[in-house]
């Protein structure tokens, strides 16, 4: 389980709790568009040490059939992850549209 | 049982009825004593509670009973007065018997899931934290029956978890705003509610968020809220003996303000005089302003006077009272201090 | 209305007997009110205080502190000055822990009997030689007031004082 | 077993917020909190943390969470804690995330209170260096030199010409069970404290360091690397108190430069090499104290 | 000089040019940028002050210039008008220049010795904190020819030592509150004076406690505070075109509260509209019950409603405006949340 | 030359006061006054001794004096001081009379930043060890087992449960150029150390046993050999701290009996043996920590 | 009343080029009258940022956020999106940041200029942009703000950006 | 110098001063109403080894011509000099009116 996106993405004065309690981890936004590069895994590359998964700060490399896997709604590009990976399993590219 | 009590112990022991979860206490004189009573009730296990020594005051959080009732008790009313905007439901007892009920009615109308909203009540510092008189204190059986069991979704939960206490902005915060406003207004049908509960149970009546006394034919009605009602009520009656046509009403809460109330109370009145424990420093008394606001709202233009007294604890006597009820028929200044009259 | 003032020192007790007393009228019957409080300062322990209690047949409105009283109670001698002649209604009594005889006052050596009783305050002494001197409380109903409020441990001596009391000083 | 990469909950406790790419501090909060999983209560004050992750709709909290006062995350910690503790509820961890600033200036008086009281809590603050949210002012923690918007670098004033603040051992001072100090740099080791933390009963700290890209003047990505050469260099350790004895967790032979570490910083660019001298004998003295009088892991 | 300024900007350059000696600070959005232009300027020596770097907030007494003014910005208005009862005079800024001038004038004013009051100048938080625009900043010798040098004798001294901030039972505490709130009434001279005073220096005229546009024939009166005023009277003027007679009043000080000024400027009018960011939960926005309170002790019944926008710092927008104008001529519930109809 | 009882001033600057008879914070504020003299400002926040020294037309201070907020008695200490140096004044101690509330509880905050600030300040606790003003409730340096309003003593809660705060030490833990211990028991040794710290420049802490007759439940006429007895028996001890060490004053070859200074207090009448032991064993401890890291004065 | 509308990433100075405009302008004439702010909201250094100049001959009022835009100036291709023409007035134009023509839009690449002037950031050369492109304001108008509110250090850089900019989108 | 007794002793409205300021050492009211015992210095014994005047809280002693002598306007009787005399010679007599 992790905060995840969710349908409803505008509220409305019915949809406005009466307190300010509410479900945890309730995403409306993604955060691609701060990224200006993009980190890519070299999947050749990618022994699957975790330690890109370890030390991104937005925590949104998970290891997949042990390889490094990006959640690219959410990634930064702040190319942590390619200064922590000692094999240079990940390049940083330009952000294109 | 009745119990030779003080304002501040009666005030405990209302608290004790409720059956709080977690105490946190900070000592300020004259609230003091509330707090030693409610360590002694842990101590002697007639409250099972969590007993917090905080290190200074804090705005606490608890998603459990002690919620919704933090106190304040002060000499004059200035300090609760500068507080009548935080969106806090605020009650003003006159003596230890109606702190005490308040103590517990509170718990009853902050808890209930339409108002949710926390709960003041205050007591006139020293004359009635301070005093001893005699109190009817209900069986725990009956505060049982009174008070429902505390329901609430706003707090954590492990399966579902929840984030709180969050902010929001320019698109909802004025939602969120209006719908505390509009929380602390359903208050007034639950404070009657729990009044009627209140008397069916205990057998004592209260009336809502004003206290009328001999108003629907006075000509001169003084408004004021606390202890001071009862004297004011005494010379009232005095008064009258004398042939003249006053009235006294207590203002029990002022949030929610009864700006309706208050309206329909003096609408045949000849004028009306406020005397309060507070002065909004550069313009009048806070309960004042609030009350002349009800009735321009109300489309009543009779003339109004606010006497402010008992700032720092100063007495208001009988002569005071008098001297009000004279200066509301033959007219003076807007606002007027009681005691000073050199420098007008 | 009844109004009594204590007179006594931070520590002396003033204060408990002016609520004993006003405790023991209240619960007398549905018909009996009363209000006790102390004065309010910063003055601490060793300090002269006051203490007010105000009895009556209907419900106190009033709350400020006694203009003028019918009995003064003081517990220890050198609080008295004559002055407090002001403070009394006519008719009024002033009832003093003394040894020494005075026109001005109903003496009452109450730190004898207290001594006797081994009490270490003349509090409850004092109150009970109020109730002998005056009509306000009888000595039963100061009993079950003692009862009510003062800890077991304390209870008998004290009830003890109050019935001595009130008995030597009509004597 | 110690916690590792491999081992750890797989889970993301702190997801979709909107701190700075590169973000340090998120970084502390992510890790610890796939340490303390869903049966943590998170409990954060004023500051950038609170700032990016509660903002309604979007709420990127996955466990439960609160925002508290500024000055008050340890009264709320104690507050949470005991609330739930009255419900029944005894297989969870009430932790704050505050701030250098709502740790060391404002703050300090309310964990001051609750070690006091003993409360089972654990508080974690994150290091900046400075109080970022508000935009880059100087903090009881702000070290020595730094420039930020309140202790502005120029002819006049030379920056920060106070000494961080000695938290860790100010905390230690009032006997808690445990306090440590850590770096987002070397997470294994925070990760484990963390860890170990959580299985103490009563009162428990720690200080990690957590750059901020924005307020330190390096690029986003040197976060970590950041994080390293501060311990790297001895303007850090790495250390413990507990059981009323400190240790040292790691006795570097020998130092980094101290000045690359500065000077690839904006925040320290003005420094001149006096200044630099001052920090590296203040460094000195510290480390001497310290290895005379805390124990070293072997 | 003209530059181009925020308003936390030209406000720190308006208390730079009164030459405070003492400035303590802690950051807090949105006030902060003032804050750090002062560090700005102390280092650069433009300023010569101590700086205090402070670990919290702190209410701070200094024997010498930096008493008088703290100072005060939030987002919407409800922070500022919940202080209204604390003794403070409160100015409420249009724009950037206006809190230069403020910061200016409220050293003069809160200095006086008959006032010796604390002053906060109230700029809206970024809608006037951060928005930038060209501001006249006045020369150092002209600010030093308008501020008279700070003299006081409530200080420390060792020839004549002083005991201060003691506290004061019932019998004289009464008196000092009645002289603080007395000291607060002579402000509104000293208001004037100061003004006068600037207008000959600086060639910038001010109104004193309310600043009127249009009100004189108007029927229908606008009154609000702060940045919201301009956009009012932009509307104004195109209902003005279209034949409306509207009116603007912009109250400038909350304290000393402009009770007979307003009801004055608005006696003539059929009905009054009360705009403002803030809410008393449980009752109505605090300057509309001010306001009424006002008419009220004027005998003016007329009607007036209240229009709660702004709340979180939201938009108020040209249709709200528009159609506030619309619901004050045609009547409306008294409390109005803008952009919430649904539930009334 | 050390200050002795006859070449004390022989001014008095804090008379007339209503505190209780026997009041040891007054004579630790008397005292100290004594030392400082005419060119102190004092600053007092809420609790006894404004409380009784200031009622105005009744104001007892002699030399300058000023209540400020419970909570920020450093920080007035820090604005008077840079408010008169502004001003051209120089040569005055601005010197804060603090609770042990006042101090280790509400106000340790505002210390800590002042401390951090390093503003040349006098702050001066004197510890009754509980907020006394308000009618004898707990206060982080109320000790382990005393009876106050808050810590009931009987069948279920034994009065105070938790140690009393170490004080002293967090204060020195911020690496402060002077802050001492004292009693009121012991004069000369209170006196000597406020003149030094007056000599010092920088921030100066000093934490005085100031008992309470009212709150501990001693005769008026005890209070000065209770705060001798205190040190005697080892619940006290003579400190300094100084260029960051410690040095212990006053090394007793033996002490007095813990029992016997616990037993004439009636805020310890319920201990039971056990908790007399407890408390002799962490006394035991404390020692044991002192002599074996602590310089001793030969 | 004209209005322009400010795309960029945080960090890309989007805020300092709308600042820019408005002090040119103001300063131009004493009927000049104008307006800059940023849009407020918690995302941090990286997210996407709006920044907003409003000039007019009139003192401006209405100082809420700009709802249709003369011009609008993109500072990173990639913030581009075809629902900004929404935020368009008629005959309004959206400037880009960009190698590639696009009908929708005005392309001028920045990257390239900044680059070869060694600017860290594209603010100024949009700046440049934005003049050339539009009667708004002046070249030197522009160069007479940097003058007054950048550090002398990047003072010339920035002159010479604009003013090339603004010439070669012309050409 | 030290804190005195004053003649205006009561304060009305022109008295009270426009801010909580005033003179240092004001005094209006004598502590000797709470002495129930007083103490008694018997000069013959007294060598002026200022004990009592260091240790008394309330400042009251003084050694004047070698001897200690206690101003009985404000010594409020709680017996600290006399168990601080080592010599004995100060005694606690009863107060009497
Ligand atoms: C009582 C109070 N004072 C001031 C603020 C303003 N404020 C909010 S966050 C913050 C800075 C926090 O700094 P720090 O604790 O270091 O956390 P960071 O922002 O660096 O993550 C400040 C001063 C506030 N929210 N509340
Ligand atoms: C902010 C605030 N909270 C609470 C109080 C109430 N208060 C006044 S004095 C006091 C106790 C002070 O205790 P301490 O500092 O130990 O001094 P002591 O009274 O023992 O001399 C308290 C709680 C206050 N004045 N202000
Ligand atoms: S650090 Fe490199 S090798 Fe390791 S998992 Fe990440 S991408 Fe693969
Ligand atoms: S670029 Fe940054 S945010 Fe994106 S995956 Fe790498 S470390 Fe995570
Ligand atoms: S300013 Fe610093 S601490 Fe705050 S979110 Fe950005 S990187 Fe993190
Ligand atoms: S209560 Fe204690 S501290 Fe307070 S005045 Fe009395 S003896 Fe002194
Ligand atoms: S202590 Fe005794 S001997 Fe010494 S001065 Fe006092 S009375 Fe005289
Ligand atoms: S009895 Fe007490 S107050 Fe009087 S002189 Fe002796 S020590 Fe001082
Ligand atoms: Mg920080
Ligand atoms: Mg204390």
């Amino acid at each position: 389980m992790k905060p995840y996106i969710r349908e409803k993405k505008t509220f409305g004065f019915a949809d406005v709790p009466e307190d300010t309690c509410y479900e945890a981890g309730y995403l409306v936004t993604v955060n691609a568009g701060w990224r200006s590069i993009r980190p890519v895994i070299n999947s050749q590359k990618c022994v699957g040490c975790s330690q890109c998964y370890l030390y991104c700060p937005d925590g949104v490399i998970s290891i997949q059939n042990g390889k490094a896997v990006i959640d690219y709604d959410f990634c930064k590009g702040c190319g942590i992850c390619e200064k922590t990976c000692k094999i240079g399993a990940i390049e940083m590219e330009a952000e294109r549209k | 049982m009745k119990q030779y009590l003080s304002g501040d112990e009666a005030f405990a022991a209302g608290i004790r009825l409720a059956r709080p979860e977690v105490v946190s206490a900070y000592p300020i004189t004259p609230q003091t004593i509330v707090v030693e009573r409610l360590s002694d009730m842990v101590e002697d296990g007639s409250l099972d509670a969590e007993f917090i020594h905080v290190e200074s005051e804090h705005v606490m959080m608890n998603a459990n009973r002690s919620t919704a009732l933090p106190w304040n008790i002060y000499g004059d009313q200035r300090d609760s007065l500068a507080l009548l905007d935080t969106g806090w439901i605020q009650a003003y007892a006159e003596n230890a018997q109606e702190a005490l009920d308040l103590a517990l009615m509170s718990y009853y109308i902050a808890e209930k899931k339409d108002v949710s909203t926390p709960f003041m009540v205050n007591l006139d510092g020293f004359i009635l934290t301070h005093t001893y008189e005699e109190v009817d204190v209900p069986e725990q059986a009956d505060a049982d029956r009174f008070l429902p069991k505390y329901e609430t979704e706003n707090c954590f939960d492990f399966e579902h978890p929840k984030n709180m206490a969050f902010s929001a902005g320019p698109d909802t915060n004025y939602i969120f705003k209006y719908k505390e406003h509009a929380a602390l207004l359903r208050a007034v049908p639950v404070i009657a509610e729990a009044e009627e509960k209140f008397a069916l149970i205990f057998g004592r009546k209260y009336t809502g968020l004003i206290d009328t006394y001999n108003t629907e034919d006075a000509d001169y009605i003084l408004i004021t809220l606390g202890t001071i009602a009862g004297l004011s009520r005494e010379i009232a009656d005095k008064l009258r003996a004398e042939g003249k046509k006053v009235g006294v009403l207590r203002i029990r809460y002022m949030r929610p303000f009864p700006t309706v109330e208050i309206a329909e109370a003096v609408k045949n009145a000849k004028a009306v005089a406020v005397l309060e424990k507070d002065i909004s420093f550069g313009a009048a008394g806070t309960v004042y302003t609030n009350v002349t606001s009800a009735l321009q709202q109300a489309g009543l233009n009779i003339p109004a006077y606010n006497f402010i007294g008992g700032l720092g604890g100063r007495n208001i006597s009988h002569a005071d009272i008098t001297d009000i009820f004279e200066k509301t028929e033959h007219g003076t200044e807007r606002v007027n201090f009681i005691g000073i009259e050199v420098q007008k | 209305m009844k109004e009594i003032l204590w007179l006594g020192r931070g520590g002396q007790g003033a204060f408990t007997a002016a609520k004993l007393l006003g405790a023991a009228y209240a619960a007398k019957s549905e018909d009996s009110y009363s209000l006790a409080f102390p004065s309010f300062g910063p003055e601490r322990r060793g300090a002269p205080v006051r203490a007010f209690t105000k009895l009556d047949a209907k419900p106190i409105l009033d709350r400020s502190e006694t203009e003028l009283a019918d009995y003064i109670v003081i517990l220890d001698e050198t609080l008295f000055s004559t002055g407090l002649s002001k403070l009394l209604k006519p008719g009024g009594k002033i009832i003093v822990n003394t040894k020494s005889d005075k026109p001005e006052w109903v003496a009452f050596d109450g730190d004898t009997l207290a001594k006797n009783l081994r009490l270490p305050v003349v509090n409850t002494v004092m109150l009970g030689a109020l109730s002998g001197v005056s009509d306000v409380v009888s000595v039963s109903d100061l009993e079950t007031a003692i009862d009510g409020y003062l800890s077991p441990k304390i209870r008998e001596k004290n009830k003890q004082a109050v019935a001595q009391a009130a008995e030597e000083v009509r004597s | 077993m110690s916690v590792t990469a491999k081992n750890l909950d797989t889970n993301e406790y702190f997801y979709g917020h909107k701190a700075c790419a590169g973000c340090g501090g998120s970084l502390a909060v992510r890790a610890a909190l796939k340490v303390l999983g869903e049966h943590s209560v998170a409990v954060l004050p004023a500051g950038c943390m609170s700032a990016v992750g509660f903002n309604f709709p979007q709420l990127c909290f996955a466990n439960n969470a609160i925002i508290s006062m500024f000055a008050g995350t340890a009264s709320m910690l104690t507050g949470v804690e005991a609330g739930l503790r009255r419900r029944g509820i005894t297989d969870f961890q009430a932790v704050g995330f505050a701030g250098d600033g709502g740790t060391a200036d404002i703050g300090i008086q309310a964990l001051s209170g609750a070690i006091d009281r003993g409360d089972n809590i654990l508080y974690i603050c994150y290091d900046n260096e400075a109080y970022m949210n508000t935009g880059i002012q100087k903090s009881g923690l702000t070290p020595f030199g730094a420039k930020t918007t309140t202790t502005p670098a120029g002819a006049n004033i030379h920056g920060n010409l106070r000494p961080k603040k000695n938290l860790f051992e100010i905390v230690a001072a009032h006997d808690i069970p445990y306090a440590a100090t850590a770096t987002v740099g070397y997470l294994p080791d925070f990760l484990n404290k963390v860890e170990k933390a959580k299985n103490i009963k009563g009162t428990k700290f720690i200080h990690v360091i957590a750059p901020c890209p924005t307020g330190w003047g390096i690029p986003v990505s040197d976060t970590v690397e950041a994080a390293r050469e501060i311990a790297d260099c001895g303007l850090w350790y790495l250390a413990e108190y507990e059981n009323g004895e400190f240790t040292l967790n790691r006795d570097p032979k020998e130092f980094t430069s101290v000045e690359d570490y500065l000077k690839r910083q904006a925040r320290f660019k003005h420094l001149t090499d006096e200044d630099i001298r001052v920090i590296i004998e203040s460094r000195d003295k510290k480390w001497a104290h310290i290895r005379q009088n805390w124990k070293t892991k072997e």
